[in-house]
């Protein structure tokens, strides 16, 4: 009786502590409303399954619980109702996969007029990389890095030029338009993540992971580092202003370009001039 | 007792016959062999991983990939051959196989003496394999320059992957040797003749011990096959 | 005991190993030549994959006796390849697509 | 013909025939194998240290594995104790990271695997499978004494210069091994010495459980006649055997990196501003082999506990395992779908965006055999006549632990939902509440259900329900508002505890603390009734829960070396004959003949 009972309490507890508590799900600012419908749905189906196996399970310790005269039933197998189970769950994993897969898709599929941003991670902060007028970002090597080519732009792609740096943990982005973020680390594994935003990618260094997205809500947001890397993985915050149009332009009109950060900076020349 | 193995269903119908039966599921199949076989499965999947990080690497990298041929040419009398020392040591290695199965098939025939003759060439042909292998090795550091974290040709893991594969399957090979030479050894003295109980296991010794040492003799061989193709040819 | 009526099933004539060592010698000779005659592309994949798999086939078989063996064991040790197969599928999709972005975004810029 | 113990014997080859219904005469099968030859140890070395006895090791296995886990229950309560009141400062960051990755590779490798395997396996699979010991014996030794060996490497690098590696247990490169972790000089080496050894050392113990379960089996003892525990340890051991391969390639290719400097891992790459001489390796190579062993290994922890309860709850409910055929089947389909959906634990690990539909498809796959597994433990306490014993207990608390911990796992193998919930706190509880509260919890099941029959004395059951409740309610506090925290966004692998900012977690955490103490010092009431018992604990009688399986039938309790006396046992039917129709006694143990149980209206055997 007591077990029971106690079990029943956890059970029953648990969608209590669901209902009760105000811990749920940040509001989403970004397209990705879809992963928390599906999440949702996941949520209920899941819960529902775990209530009712649960349930079911403290009923049996209830009753059936020991009595001296009971005889257990013998019962080594029942394939009609065995068949139906399985039945019964691989439809319910068919319907929790197929819209998974589905916003899936679209989770890799980038819209043509995304815009490419480059995130670069280092231990422990972030920088930005905006593509500029050309729409075009040049391309990188870790091994140009130096104090005056943070990134380590390629000196010789006309491409990078005009690409616009942004040295700072701030990124501004702008309402209802697509992005795709570029992610590169220099040099552990990070992971670019705001939980407004929903999504999520590491950064691995070596390659170019992606993806995308379209801020739906002004406001800022607190970027997160979520892939261990190092000592200071806790610390590597940054934030992300959504803002309308007119905002965003005064912000870009203040940055920087790369030609001209070279312009300012007469070393980099020379060291350009010395590759050549 | 010889009619109850004997009359075993073979075939598809074997299989679930074992696989129902009592007792044993490998019939006929001593424990040691079937240790063996079930250790050398696991020890596929070792040198699986190697390989197929060794196919990664090469298929994901963006700076050339040396030409083994070129690197693992071999000068000989003025002539430039391919890959010649590679070849031999491919040779050497079947043969060592090769005396290795008729000494198991002389081990089951209780041929004492003529079996412990067979190990022995094949520890000898291990041991050659192993020489040449060092001899390879000394010729790629002090000669071409080759190191584990860089090399004059191209991608610095070429060099890694190749001292870590084939230093991984030397090390199996001069522990096949090293049993090979006990082994024949304990053929000689009649270990397995008169049960002699072992040194450290104090178990009685067996013809079957030969034959579990072949298997492990063969998968040798048969990485070397794998390592060939991939790391050589490739 | 258990020797007794083994003997019977994995005793051959010294020829049939004979006839395998020749056979690897073959095939070794051909995987070799088809490096030394430069063969290229598909068909030096074709070549060298079949005479690698010919001779593993003739190892296992032969020198390692399962030719003789009961199904149970040899299917006990085939089947866990497949997993093999499946992460050699599996890396082959990942070190192109790794092998692609860096091309892409490192090598020769957007 | 007579065999070697003058059995009566029907030599009939053809066993499929009689699978099925029973032979109207004991039927005893032929022996196919001369006896086993014991080892006889001569000394007091070789009989209490060195033993070459699976019982004595798997003590053996069971006391080191439950020293070091204590080892990382303290890293883990001191870790909690900083998240939550970090005015402490009890510990900085990098130590915090170094008790991360020590806490979880001792869990997981060191203690759950090491004591399901080595301990559980080593006590059970001979007396369970009726044999007299393992097949090598010698081999056996060395496969603990290796251990013993990884162990204390493991625990060395606690004291090198540096510490302990901090890089999280998954050792990803190339922060594993570059200056911004800490212990990435010592810690790191030894980390994947101890692997490398663990991996050695547990292939030579591996081989010995397969083999003992292949080959090794008393008369009559079909592989469908096998208890679900021996079924559970046995597929882990498969699995084992076949995943540690990649954890070994991943850790001596690692350790490469870490001491020569190549770059099989690492790309070209800046380390606190300077450039590394590395170029061209590629990180998610390393994350491809860690969980091509990684995922198989949860389940190597899982399955072992799996059969386990399925055991604990027939004996206890005095009922049949409701589809033994089906458990079977579920263990083995589990077993092999789990080298196929690895790359789940990488979905924003940056690979190759198309193996998201794979490996969603591939690991929800796996929810049918495990959803099958749970409806059939519920059913088997349906109509059952459920003892409320310690054990039992335990098996209640296991269910709707890995219930709650199973369910969540669909949201992770589920691709788009894993997006926002990887790397937070949701799959921290998902995997604490999945692998490590249900098999502890079975692990204290098993402890309860066992003891008596290592020691011959019963642990004393007030105590052991008063640790019950509190390691169960308490877990299971500490563990659900996680999900919730996850749900935020609150990420894991934080030092400290970042704040939503729409809503505090502070709160929460505490309480999650609070929780962990409470469970974690619980711990002492066990220890102290096990200690307790070993000295003066009730005698135990033979056989105390009336079980059918074969360790329990052994001539003497505990087995003595060789464990049957002078004669194997002969082995007739399953071990879930409880409460068959048409006998008197309750419960007909594996080794009773039909003749003995005449009006028994047997289904299966």
């Amino acid at each position: 009786m007591f077990v029971a009972f106690i079990l029943f309490l956890v059970v029953v507890g648990t969608l209590v502590f669901h209902f009760w508590s105000p811990y749920w799900l940040t509001p989403v600012a970004s397209n990705w409303g879809s992963m928390d419908q599906t999440l949702i749905l996941t949520f209920w189906v899941t819960g529902a399954v775990f209530m009712a196996v649960g349930l079911f399970m403290v009923y049996c310790v209830w009753r059936y619980r020991y009595q001296k005269d009971r005889k257990a039933e013998y019962k080594p197998e029942d394939k009609k109702l065995e068949f139906r189970l399985t039945l019964l769950t691989a439809i319910g994993v068919v319907a929790l996969l197929a819209p998974g897969l589905i916003v899936w898709k679209d989770f890799v599929t980038v819209p043509k007029n995304a815009v490419e941003v480059e995130v670069v991670g280092y231990q422990w902060g972030w920088n930005y990389r905006l593509p500029g007028e050309d729409g075009i970002l040049g391309k990188t090597d870790i091994k140009n890095i130096s104090d005056n080519n943070p990134y380590g732009l390629d000196l010789n792609d006309s491409n990078s030029k005009d690409d616009i740096m942004v040295q700072d943990a701030d990124l501004h982005l702008q309402i209802d338009k697509p992005v795709k973020l570029l992610l590169r680390s220099i040099d552990a594994l990070h992971n670019f993540y705001v939980p407004e935003f929903r999504a999520k990618m590491d950064m691995v260094p070596g390659m170019i992971t992606f993806y995308w997205l379209t801020p739906t809500k002004t406001g800022e947001y607190e970027i997160l580092c979520a892939e261990l890397c190092g000592t200071g993985h806790y610390a590597m915050l940054g934030t992300v202003l959504v803002e309308e149009e007119r905002d965003y332009s005064n912000w870009l009109a203040q940055q920087i370009t790369f030609e001209n950060a070279l312009a300012q900076n007469r070393t980099i020349l020379q060291l350009a001039e010395n590759k050549k | 007792m010889d009619h109850v193995t004997d009359k075993l269903p073979k075939g598809l119908s074997g299989l679930t016959h074992d696989l129902g039966s009592d007792q044993t599921a490998f019939k006929k199949v001593p424990w040691g062999k079937a240790m063996m076989w079930i250790f050398l499965l696991s020890d596929t999947f070792i040198f699986s991983c190697f390989l197929i990080s060794l196919m990664t690497a090469r298929a994901s990298t963006t700076v050339e990939w040396p030409n083994a041929s070129e690197v693992f040419g071999l000068n000989f009398f003025g002539v430039e051959v391919p890959l010649l020392l590679i070849a031999i040591m491919t040779f050497v290695l079947i043969t060592s196989s090769g005396t290795m199965a008729i000494a198991v098939k002389f081990g089951y025939e209780k041929k004492r003496k003529l079996c412990a003759w067979f190990l022995l060439l094949t520890a000898i042909g291990g041991l050659t394999f192993v020489g040449m292998q060092a001899f390879e090795w000394t010729k790629l550091i002090f000669h071409e320059g080759i190191r584990p974290w860089s090399n004059p040709f191209g991608a610095a893991q070429f060099g890694s992957f190749f001292f870590m594969v084939t230093g991984f399957h030397g090390t199996h090979v001069s522990i096949g040797v090293i049993f090979l030479f006990i082994m024949a050894r304990k053929t000689w003295r009649g270990d397995f003749d008169t049960a002699r109980r072992g040194y450290f296991t104090s178990m009685k010794s067996n013809y079957e011990a030969i034959e579990i040492m072949g298997l492990y003799w063969h998968f040798v061989d048969l990485v070397w096959v794998f390592i060939f193709a991939f790391f050589y040819l490739w | 005991m258990a020797q007794e009526n083994k003997q019977e099933v994995t005793t051959h004539k010294i020829g049939v190993y004979l006839w395998i060592w020749g056979l690897l010698f073959v095939f070794s000779f051909f995987s070799y030549m088809v490096d030394y005659l430069n063969f290229e592309g598909l068909l030096r994949w074709a070549l060298i994959l079949l005479f690698m798999f010919a001779k593993a086939a003739l190892i296992m078989a032969i020198f390692m006796h399962l030719f003789w063996e009961r199904w149970t064991i040899v299917n006990v040790l085939l089947w866990p390849m497949s997993f093999i197969l499946v992460f050699i599928g599996i890396m082959v999709a990942e070190s192109e697509y790794t092998f692609f972005t860096r091309l892409f975004y490192f090598v020769v810029g957007t | 013909m007579p065999d070697e113990f003058g059995y009566k014997i029907e030599a009939k080859v053809d066993m499929a025939a009689s699978g099925t219904s029973v032979p109207p005469i004991d039927y005893v099968p032929v022996a196919e194998r001369p006896e086993q030859e014991l080892y006889h140890s001569k000394s007091w070395w070789t009989t209490y240290v060195f033993s070459q006895d699976a019982k004595y090791i798997g003590i053996q296995y069971t006391c080191v594995a439950t020293a070091i886990a204590l080892v990382g229950l303290t890293l883990s309560l001191l870790m909690r104790i900083q998240l939550a009141f970090p005015n402490l400062s009890l510990l900085d960051a990098s130590v915090y990271y170094q008790f991360i990755t020590m806490h979880g590779m001792i869990m997981v490798v060191f203690f759950l695997t090491a004591l399901f395997l080595g301990g559980f396996g080593n006590l059970l699979i001979p007396l369970m499978c009726g044999a007299r010991d393992m097949v090598f014996p010698y081999v056996n030794m060395l496969s603990f004494w290796v251990f013993v060996l990884a162990v204390l490497v493991l625990v060395a690098s606690f004291f090198v210069p540096g510490g302990p590696t901090g890089a999280g247990w998954t050792l990803y490169p190339p922060q594993a091994i570059t200056a911004g972790t800490p212990g990435n000089l010592w810690g790191i080496v030894l980390m994947l010495v101890s692997l490398v050894l663990f991996v050695v050392g547990f292939t030579m113990g591996g081989l010995n459980y397969v083999i003992t379960v292949l080959q090794a089996r008393t008369r009559g003892m079909t592989l469908m006649r096998l208890p679900l525990s021996i079924w559970g340890i046995f597929v882990a051991t498969i699995l084992a055997l076949l995943a540690f391969p990649a954890l070994l390639v991943g850790g001596i290719m690692l350790l490469l990196d870490a001491v020569f400097g190549t770059s099989f891992f690492m790309p070209a790459s800046v380390s606190m501003g300077e450039l590394l001489q590395t170029e061209g390796g590629s990180p998610i190579l390393f994350q491809h082999l860690f969980w091509f062993f990684g995922h198989p290994e949860v389940y190597i922890v899982a399955l072992p506990a799996f059969g386990i309860v399925s055991d604990l709850i027939s004996v206890h409910a005095r009922k049949n395992i409701f589809g033994y055929r089906m458990m079977v089947w579920a263990l083995v389909i589990i077993g092999a779908l789990s080298f196929i959906v690895w790359a789940h634990h990488m979905y924003v690990a940056g690979m190759n965006p198309w193996f998201g539909y794979f490996f969603a498809t591939t690991t929800l796959i796996i929810a049918v055999p495990t959803a099958i597994k749970v409806y059939n433990w519920v059913l088997t306490l349906w109509r059952g006549n459920i003892h409320l014993t310690v054990p039992m207990l335990f098996t209640l608390g296991f269910i709707i632990t890995f219930l709650n911990g199973g369910l969540t796992g669909l949201f992770l193998g589920n691709v788009v939902i894993d997006v926002p919930l990887s790397d937070t706190y949701f799959v921290v509880a998902h995997f604490h509440m999945v692998m490590g509260i249900a098999p502890v919890l079975v692990v204290f099941g098993a402890v309860y259900h066992w003891f008596p029959l290592v020691t011959g004395r019963m642990l004393d059951q007030g105590l052991g329900k008063l640790h019950f409740w509190i390691t169960f309610v308490g877990a299971y506090m500490i563990y659900t508002p996680m999900y919730y925290q996850g749900f935020l966004g609150v990420p894991r692998r934080y030092f400290e505890m970042y704040e939503s900012s729409y809503i505090s977690t502070v709160g929460l955490n505490v309480f999650i603390t609070l929780s962990a103490l409470v469970v974690g010092l619980a711990q002492i009431i066990f220890f102290y009734n096990v200690i307790r018992s070993v000295l003066k604990g009730e005698k135990a009688e033979k056989n105390p829960w009336k079980a059918n399986s074969l360790e329990w039938q052994t001539p003497k309790m505990p087995p003595e070396h060789g464990n049957w006396g002078e004669k194997l046992p002969v082995v007739y039917r399953w071990p879930y004959d409880f409460s068959v129709p048409g006998v008197d006694k309750e419960h007909i143990p594996q080794n009773v003949s039909p003749s003995e149980v005449a009006g028994a209206k047997v289904e299966k055997t």
